[in-house]
């Protein structure tokens, strides 16, 4: 079924089309479920103007960190920034802008934006300068908040394993973010540790189906941890 | 004497219940899972994707794709389950959680918090906090009475941008165990050896002192 | 770990506490991957005036049309309704109530009940008998209706396997509503063809964490089948 | 002369491109699964929950937990994967399926549908219909042109409660091909056989006809 292998033959080809002052929807949660090679490649094209919407900005040097020493993103949509230093420097000096949005809130805009739901109410943020220019409203005797949708032009997602049409597997907490994202870009572009062919992924374990994925590439990955904490063994 | 952190986290231990699911926040906190009582099991909800969160790994355990949402590398405990952060906020924010144990610099007499950001200060962000405080019944913050120079972090309105508007109930500090309700915190246990005067004196929002303040046990 | 063992020991302690008047979101598509021993239960307890949430409302001797011939059921939330002739002469005498939700609003309100989100909007019905008495709103040049969530005091489940834990696997097109009944019921109980130990599902496998379920059965079941439709082998 | 089922099936055949992932309604829809081109191929979505639905299975293969949207027994092709049904209308409602074909009552020249009630008859319920038209771009609607009666369905407006507003932008009935757009039908093309003459007479909504009006070609 040609129509539907999704691989790619290289990094440049996954993330063709990628224009400067485009939305690129990353996943990941800190340094874990990264797609470090496309972003890599962001990097190496020099794409500028960008607004990311991912969890966190990654380390100085690595993950998404490697996209702020020139200045190739504009706009940062996260819930979580700091462990880098070049993006506290931008960040104070005006040079980047950053909306905060809470985690859960995130995670649903996302997926949201993947499922053709413009906005929904959430009581996260109500009260807060999350709320600031936001429609209130009471249901139930609550107030709530209402949060727009995500849609990217690109979104960038690591899996762990895929079959050629694109169904994706995510291995333990590297999963996160990136089933929403995967699912909100115009073009999806997913990196994966494993390409195996159709069938070898059983129907009932797919976590996301093909259809949301447009380029699929195999690649190797540093997987760097961010906090090593280890016990001795005799615990 | 002021309360440890270790014996806050021990206080706040024993209002855990045989079969709770749990989310823990960094600090104080996490400390909690080290103290949960005898013949009682919780289970410790992390929210980047994990039901089930296990001890650190040991060296032959270390797996890059097994994090915390403190970024630590973890284990997962037999019977865990792990999802994507759609799945692990709506679990948080549809109330599923019995009990959600978090820090903060402020509390005020209308259950509001401050915990994530000093305006002036780097931002970093609230990551899960809104949605935590936002979406549990059941949450306990857990903090130093004052700041270092004596100044009440119970305040009458919080003077900080909030984490959350009217979600808070019960606060576990160094000194004392506070309800708040109707718009006045409320005094239900003193640690050992602090007077209830000096609670009255590093409370700054209302606070309503019944005839007998019991002691914790520990 | 006793507290987190969700295994009830019969049928009558798994929907203990169900009263008259409640509302029962049920998981299934058709007959298929339907609850069946637990609305059997239900008919059993004679409880009456319920408010059913199901995609469908079974056929004249099975699934959720059983409740029928006694009136259990007062009103039913459903997408689609029919096969089913008790049903059709209750509500054309106006005896039972009906409400038309379309199957993907349907289980988005099921879905949003369990998140914490009282209302999302959406684009499917606008223009239609689905959008009167709600709210109409205009995002991106585009028209959407705004849809209140759902919630049950019971939500009753079929799954395939179970940990203790109440830990969830479905299988096959048997899964459909299931996951979001799951998560909207202030109980939520589930029937399954097989109990193992917690540590035999993986856990990145499992479609149901087991916070969402409160008591867990193992029971028999019929898995009738609607429409069977077989190709000769030599196709 | 008039179209049949299976030439109706054809020629919405014509309009897949390999790669496809398509939604088929009941009735003559499901008929296009059997006319896909040589060397292309489409994957089959059912709103129940299944990506890549295959063929119906034998007596050896028959399983209960597996079926399509219209309650058939089915087949899952490789490479299928399965899903519930949130997932599966995020799917349909999130603008993924890329060619979504189902039959209608009437449509009219501001792309409405009515497809699912007759008021007065018995009432069945919408079931994924009204999802499926507002999430598509996509859409081809296959109907009769005309009612036995000889009323026509391609209606200046639609009589009946709709299915939905403004989204139907191509039709194909047993005799033409039609297009909607600015609020009028426009011919594109018609059944072999079937005169221009014909098919305005049966059209009730006002329809654009262009000055050579090409035969349909299987």
């Amino acid at each position: 079924m040609a129509g539907f292998d999704k691989v790619v033959a290289s990094y440049e080809e996954a993330m063709a089309g990628l224009e400067d002052n485009m939305t690129v929807i990353a996943g990941g949660f800190g340094l874990c479920g990264i797609p470090e090679n496309l972003i890599a490649e962001i990097k190496r094209k020099g794409t500028k103007g960008l607004t990311v919407v991912s969890n966190n900005c990654g380390v100085d040097d690595f993950g998404l960190g490697i996209l702020l020493p020139e200045r190739q993103i504009k706009k940062i949509v996260a819930s979580y920034v700091g462990e880098n230093a070049e993006f506290e420097r931008q960040m104070m000096a005006g040079e980047l802008e950053v909306e905060l949005t809470p985690q859960g809130t995130l995670a649903e805009k996302m997926r949201a934006g993947g499922a053709g739901i413009p906005a929904f109410f959430t009581a996260t943020g109500y009260g807060t300068p999350v709320a600031e220019g936001k429609e209130e409203r009471e249901f139930d005797g609550r107030m709530y908040i209402m949060e727009e949708s995500i849609k990217g032009d690109f979104a960038i997602v690591k899996a762990w394993k895929a079959d050629r049409y694109g169904n994706l597997v995510f291995r333990k907490t590297a999963r996160n973010f990136n089933p929403m994202a995967a699912t909100a870009g115009k073009v999806t572009v997913v990196e994966v540790e494993e390409i195996v062919e159709p069938g070898e992924l059983c129907p009932d374990e797919i976590h996301t189906p093909g259809i949301y994925v447009d380029r699929l590439i195999q690649g190797s990955f540093e997987k760097r941890i961010e906090q090593r904490t280890v016990r001795s063994s005799d615990q | 004497m002021a309360l440890s952190r270790e014996q806050i986290a021990m206080r706040v231990a024993q209002e855990l219940q045989d079969g709770y699911y749990v989310n823990l926040g960094i600090g104080i906190p996490t400390l909690v899972a080290n103290y949960v009582p005898e013949g009682m099991e919780v289970m410790l909800q992390s929210e980047n994707g994990l039901l089930g969160m296990g001890q650190f790994p040991t060296e032959d355990e270390l797996d890059a794709d097994m994090i915390n949402a403190g970024k630590q590398t973890v284990t997962a405990i037999t019977g865990a389950s792990i999802f994507d952060s759609a799945e692990s906020f709506a679990m948080i924010r549809g109330g599923h959680v019995d009990l959600t144990v978090l820090g903060a610099f402020e509390v005020d007499v209308n259950g509001n918090i401050a915990s994530y950001m000093i305006p002036g200060k780097l931002i970093k962000g609230m990551g899960g906090a809104m949605d935590l405080v936002a979406g549990a019944d059941n949450i306990i913050v857990t903090m130093t009475h004052a700041s270092k120079h004596g100044d009440s972090k119970l305040l009458p309105a919080c003077t900080l941008p909030l984490t959350g508007k009217g979600c808070i109930k019960k606060v576990l500090t160094d000194l004392a165990f506070i309800e708040i309700k109707e718009g006045k915190f409320h005094l239900l246990e003193r640690a050992p050896g602090v007077s209830v005067e000096e609670i009255v004196k590093l409370t700054a929002g209302e606070l309503v002192v019944p005839e007998n303040v019991p002691e914790m046990s520990f």
